[in-house]
């Protein structure tokens, strides 16, 4: 499979400064690998956009104590006390965007759309500095799209073109990082051959795939363990 | 607020659910609410992607890849669907969902609420909140009526930050139900041994009295 | 099936003057049934939001054969010669719109987004009377949210529930169109016990979908026709 | 332009073409080009929700519901996908698409096209072909070189309705190559027995002469 890649070489394409966007819902859909080998190299001053930021020395939890960020994008960091902390001592910015927003925001980073206008915020903190408009007599925000420099995701299978798949609920965030990066990287449990994933059931189609890595984790009792 | 009065406005937020309805519950008292739907079906959304929520597997069968909002593991209900994060809220956004049952930690008069960030905390989590508050169909909130400290959750004017311009329609508490239209709010059945007076004594919020619901 | 009506119940809900969101790409993935039905009402004064108006004498063609119609808005009328005519007549008023636009202008209407910024058709005759705006020193136009009051979409089989599934190509429009409208009718070919399509298979959830009639075409060599 | 010279350009488009392209095909000369890749496997993207177009299938096996954006019916090459209109032009719109090749009625010498109306007649199909022109990669034109009536297509300045702002690539004509950079229109290569005299005089745009590639 000509996108299938080394790690290693995956995360070669990753450097200081830039904007990762990263799928998944707390640990589900994470590309546990991927990150595993950004924590142990030496880059710096990422910014990570994801709905969270893992747990504590979790998932997205081991970029932030390997001191690779800058900054987070996201809905929900209160579920890892240690990004609390690291943003409440200045270690950390985050920039807190409802949920709903980030996923159309990151979708229209990859879809051409520079902005939109939702309800969801308006009137709210969250709102403050964003321009607002009316539409049918009701308030709308501006919301500009987000794009990223890498995207790193997280499917159950692909085939050797590229095409994805996910496991349950884990397509979340997946499928809109997928599209909204110079450069997208799929971690994958597996790999099978081309035509067996039925055009119907394709989830991301190939042409959004640059890269392909396997995930060194493996399932055991639903969660993701070493082997 | 112990486990019985949890239960007791579980149960009264069940009765506003209609069977066939696409609900979205928050954390807290609106998870409890699956519990006591008696004969009526309603399909359970959760955003992080599935319409069809079913109850917790057995040990067994748990998947971390298949959790609700709360990230905890779910099962499928028969009809289930799955999709990403953005047709989630395409949902929700859209007017889709025809009921959020939400907690919150202040209720003003007008039925405006505040549900994610407490002054002067840290404020790092709002997830979908703002988003099922400008949308829902309708909102119906689950709550106990004082804070911890005892003091007004249902308030004259929010002082925690809003989620949001929109209103919701009905708040439920152990000792009461409200209405709200119009920007104004009205008691509309008491549900512990509290009187009306008493409630107003812990009720920081103005509110009238539907007579006719009421009794009265 | 609870959702399940007869054709002529389903097109009661369908009021003079209404706008109608109409699935299909060309004659693929149409409801012909409930257009039928339409054609055969005297209902008038409708707005059709549709790809294309079908072909001469055929799909929603006969809309405006019928006289249904006062206005069509899509992206390729010239399918239909009639509807050239009925326009250079002023029969018909015409909005023309980039396809793409078109589609996602219908998504935002479902998904409570009231407009959007683009680069398609900027500083194009397409784009005049829009608004302009720039992002990252690139001209873009707002194009507005569509919405409808009925929105008619054609499935290959809805489960009891009203999950739909669609047969190949034919999801094109109908998949933003059944998201768009007060009230949706799904024109199915098979209606399948609640389960028989896995969860992961389904395109539009049931939650989108009100009411379902049956096809009274069938398929034969391809092409729908009368049974 | 008769069929040879429609293959001519066809071939001379292939050649543009990488191994793994996404590739959208317009109408016209454009929808030739697959028979002249070779060894190169692309991928063609039919903007009505498939990537992965494969041939006209025989007869007996036609379905309507599987056609291309032209209308005609297809068949899906291994590893295609399907997907709906909204996900289609997040490709297109989105800069997913490496390169489409489309036909136009004008080009003018900074690579800005009209190929959707012409004044004075009705004007009711635009189909995607604005968003192709804002959204691909890289567009390269394949057209004849004059307009039925002789007159230039390849003009100063268009006097037909412009596509979008954005440049084309290339022109692949039966005569002439044509690349566009920074504004301007430079020949790369001529295709048939004209001298570069004599394409001046079928073309009113201006263009520049690659001495190099032109072996000058």
């Amino acid at each position: 499979m000509k996108k299938l890649i080394e790690v290693s070489e995956a995360i070669d394409f990753i450097k200081d400064g830039d904007t990762l966007l990263v799928g998944g819902f707390g640990m589900s859909g994470t590309p546990l690998t991927l990150i595993d080998a950004i924590a142990a190299s030496d880059k710096k001053d990422l910014t990570v956009v994801s709905n969270n930021l893992g747990e504590v020395g979790r998932g997205l939890g081991k970029l932030l104590d390997a001191g690779c960020l800058k900054k987070a994008k996201g809905s929900y960091f209160t579920t890892n006390r240690e990004a609390v902390r690291a943003w409440s001592e200045g270690e950390l910015e985050i920039e807190l965007i409802p949920q709903g927003t980030l996923a159309e925001a990151v979708r229209c980073g990859g879809a051409g759309i520079a902005g939109f206008y939702t309800k969801t915020a308006a009137g709210t903190q969250l709102a403050e500095g964003k321009e607002e408009k009316e539409f049918d007599g009701e308030t709308y925000i501006l919301e500009r799209a987000i794009r990223g420099d890498v995207s790193i995701i997280k499917g159950l299978k692909a085939d050797t073109f590229g095409n994805i798949v996910y496991d349950h609920t884990a397509r979340n965030f997946n499928v809109a990082m997928a599209t909204a990066s110079d450069l997208v990287i799929a971690e994958v449990d597996e790999i099978v051959e081309v035509g067996e994933i039925p055009p119907k059931d394709v989830v991301t189609p190939h042409l959004f795939i640059d890269y392909v890595v396997l995930n060194k984790y493996v399932k055991k009792g639903g969660v993701y363990v070493e082997q | 607020m112990n486990n019985e009065l949890r239960v007791k406005v579980a149960k009264r937020v069940a009765e506003e659910l209609n069977d066939g309805d696409i609900i979205n519950l928050g954390v807290g008292i609106p998870t409890l609410i699956p519990d006591y739907l008696g004969d009526k079906k309603v399909y359970l959304h959760s955003e992080n992607g599935l319409l069809g929520m079913g109850p917790t597997p057995p040990e067994d069968e748990i998947n971390m890849d298949l959790i609700s909002a709360s990230k905890k593991p779910i099962t499928m209900d028969i009809g289930a669907s799955l999709f990403d994060s953005s047709d989630s809220f395409v949902m929700i956004r859209g007017g889709h969902i025809d009921m959020a049952v939400l907690g919150a930690l202040q209720i003003d008069e007008t039925g405006e609420i505040a549900n994610w960030a407490i002054p002067g905390k840290t404020i790092l989590g709002v997830g979908g909140a703002m988003d099922l508050v400008a949308g829902a169909k309708k909102i119906i909130i689950a709550s106990s009526h004082q804070a911890k400290d005892g003091s007004p959750k249902f308030v004259k004017k929010l002082t925690f930050p809003s989620s949001g311009a929109r209103k919701v329609d009905m708040l439920v508490t152990e000792h009461a139900v409200f209405k709200f239209k119009d920007g104004g709010c009205e008691l509309v059945e008491i549900l512990s041994d509290i009187s009306v007076e008493e409630l107003r004594d812990i009720t920081d919020a103005n509110f009238t009295v539907n007579q006719e619901s009421m009794n009265l």
